[in-house]
């Protein structure tokens, strides 16, 4: 069995994103997506700091101090883009104008809460950002991670134990071996990547899975 | 590529449905989106809610929605004006519902709309009989009545120039309610003078990020980019 | 004894307008204020429909439809003024930014209440605009009125009758006959026109008053 | 004549007092108003509270006042960075308290607080630990947390161009919570790059109007008005 690289995930995340859309990516693994998203679609990318129609990194030499990404990278402005302040920034995240937003996570539930700003370690200094603002406002929120821990935990889980960050707000989940769409029904298997079957998919993921392969493809969702 | 642009007026208002609820921007005529009013009265659609400051103005926009009777009610802070007769004749005739609400009050029900909260602690109307009937709580020895957002599923705003993005300018006090309603309705409607290619609009004087605008109409020119 | 006309009692208020502030002044009676503003100050005229820095009516054949006051009247804007959208307007008054707002007014009641917006009639189309966002939030509402009505009956009351616009919130009333703050305490009457005596302004505004000339005039206030 | 133009930043601070609570305009780098930070630091009040969006970075701005022990408390949104370890080692040590605020809630709430709410229903949080112990209300089918304004004694941001009196333009993404800080403190001390004269900011493209707007400093030039 093979499992995506992270760029592939990236690529395969870029895939879903459909022209016109209004796309937060999250810092870290979702950054990537960016590298991927389709040349012959429009897709705008919105940062939290105040910009829609965010683009690359500026070549060498050409950085801006005052033009950033929420990671505080150097970036660029797409012909059409604009600047805005921080309560219309969230003003699009918390009034539901982001069409998608992907994030990293520690841990995503069956149906659809996300934990991802905070380990839970008695002796961490806490950092939220716009994650929570994001992972409920956005109209789908995808989240882009490894299925399993380095020490071979499953990610997917049925009640999150680190502290939660939003609740049911997850649609789908990306990770380097599987696709799940989430809700209220549970975690539904979209597609397996490489020749992983479908039970050794939910060997490791240890949650319940339903099958959706089939219907999905046959409704094209 | 996306392109909001729409081909007319009457082409950008076609999916308004009876009893659909609908910002109009404005203060007055200023701002007031005229050719897409009159596009929505060639529509037909009727039993409409609107949210505007006003209430209609002489014999054009607003005032020619209402008299041709497709108002149910209005959301408004300000309807009785020396020329507003023909919402003062609907009204008397028991024909439109009024939902008085104090100018700051709509401006910041809007605005909470678009940012996404669940209501908010206003200090206007606290008091008076425009807070009847409302919750009212202490908050730092000062007295707030609940208010909530006001949303509708379409806004028809007027501004300056525009791009094929929906990024939009606005022109002196004619900007008033647009910016606000075009973040609070599912689906906004800019009638512009002009359309001017992607990049002619400096990114740090949009007032309006093409986000909040699904779709833009030129009464004037359109200048059509070469990308 | 001679009452101040409209234009004096307009001439009053804009004396007790300083330097650098921020101003609304309402429809009617209020707006005559403007025509009066000492030409040595730098004063703000906020206009509630997204202007500040509001000019005089612009010369004829030289109105512009987008360029309008809170009355719908053409007006200009001054060098350095500047347009914003309604809830940044709002903002400006109702978050106790705008120094002074100068209210009409039907009652006014010795502790700040303020009607003016309704006359209560059963058959009026009521229509309240920004009257009760400015009468709450300037940090000081003076009204500009007549003591009496028409009909001889005082605007200066203990309790009004017609619909309240804000409770509290006027500070200083202009009237044609007296200056009077208002506050907890009662209406304190700063200073009589013409040759009236202070018992036969009692005896018009029928509501008790104490007379605050002297100590008012030594503090300056 | 209005001029709000201060004669250098220790001047526009030197009124700032022991206690005071700052907001101090920026995302990481980019707005962040160092001149007038240093000022403050030279200026010497503290037990300060700060309302920031981070809790510094590396060794200058509000890193360096963070350094000088001058901050007793700190409301923000995203306090640990790779090089935020000035405010790691006062937080470790117990002499920064520290409230965390989801960055939409924190700009929310300054915005709340400068456009005169008493409270806003929040949809962030819900759920969450940073909503533990706070009122939460189902309004129209969805959860949200009561959240209450955030107002300073003083506001320090960094603008692009400003004129004597007060109006700003920014500069990219540089404009982030400096609009909205300016509107909710009672003194707001701007630094800009160049003070330009009366007239020669395009009203239709000033961000932050004046009113909001007590001192400002510049930077780079002064360009004064002939009048």
């Amino acid at each position: 069995m093979s499992r995506l690289s992270r760029e592939d995930m990236a690529r395969r995340v870029a895939q879903d994103i459909p022209e016109g859309a209004y796309v937060n990516l999250g810092i870290g693994l979702p950054t990537l997506v960016a590298n991927y998203l389709p040349r012959d679609r429009e897709i705008l990318l919105q940062s939290e700091n105040g910009l829609l129609g965010m683009g690359p990194a500026p070549p060498k030499g050409q950085e801006d101090g005052d033009l950033i990404n929420a990671g505080k990278q150097p970036v660029t402005l797409l012909t059409g883009g604009c600047y805005f302040h921080q309560a219309d920034s969230f003003a699009m995240m918390r009034g539901g104008h982001i069409d998608i937003c992907v994030l990293g996570a520690f841990q995503v539930s069956t149906r659809g809460d996300l934990a991802n700003w905070h380990t839970g370690e008695p002796d961490a200094i806490p950092a939220v950002g716009g994650a929570m603002d994001l992972a409920i406002g956005a109209k789908q929120t995808f989240v882009m991670m490894e299925l399993l821990t380095k020490q071979g935990a499953s990610k997917l889980v049925e009640t999150c134990t680190f502290p939660l960050t939003g609740l049911a707000c997850v649609s789908r989940i990306y990770t380097d071996v599987a696709v799940f769409a989430l809700g209220a029904g549970g975690a539904r298997v979209v597609e397996i990547a490489g020749g992983l079957s479908f039970e050794a998919l939910a060997d490791m993921a240890r949650v319940p899975l339903i099958d959706a392969r089939a219907s999905l493809r046959e409704t094209g969702a | 590529m996306i392109d909001k642009t729409a081909a007319s007026a009457e082409a950008a208002v076609a999916d308004i449905f009876e009893g659909a609820s609908i910002m109009i921007g404005g203060f007055g005529l200023a701002g007031m989106p005229s050719r897409l009013i009159d596009a929505l009265i060639a529509r037909g659609a009727g039993g409409l809610t609107i949210i505007n400051n006003n209430a209609g103005n002489g014999e054009t926009g607003l005032a020619a929605l209402i008299k041709a009777g497709r108002v149910r009610k209005i959301i408004c802070s300000f309807p009785r004006q020396t020329d507003s007769h023909h919402f003062d004749a609907r009204y008397r005739a028991g024909e439109i519902e009024l939902e008085l609400a104090p100018q700051g009050n709509l401006a910041a029900r809007i605005q909470a709309a678009g940012a996404g909260l669940g209501a908010i602690f206003t200090p206007t109307g606290n008091g008076t009989l425009l807070a009847e009937g409302k919750e009212t709580r202490e908050i730092a020895g000062r007295q707030y009545v609940l208010e909530y957002p006001i949303r509708a599923d379409f806004a028809l705003i007027k501004a300056h120039k525009g791009d094929r993005w929906g990024n939009l300018t606005y022109r002196k006090s004619a900007r008033n309610f647009g910016p606000i309603m075009a973040m609070a309705a599912t689906c906004t409607i800019a009638e512009v003078s002009e359309i001017v290619p992607l990049g002619a609009l400096d990114p740090e004087i949009v007032v309006t990020p093409g986000i909040f605008v699904q779709r833009i109409v030129a009464v004037g020119g359109v200048q059509r980019d070469d990308a």
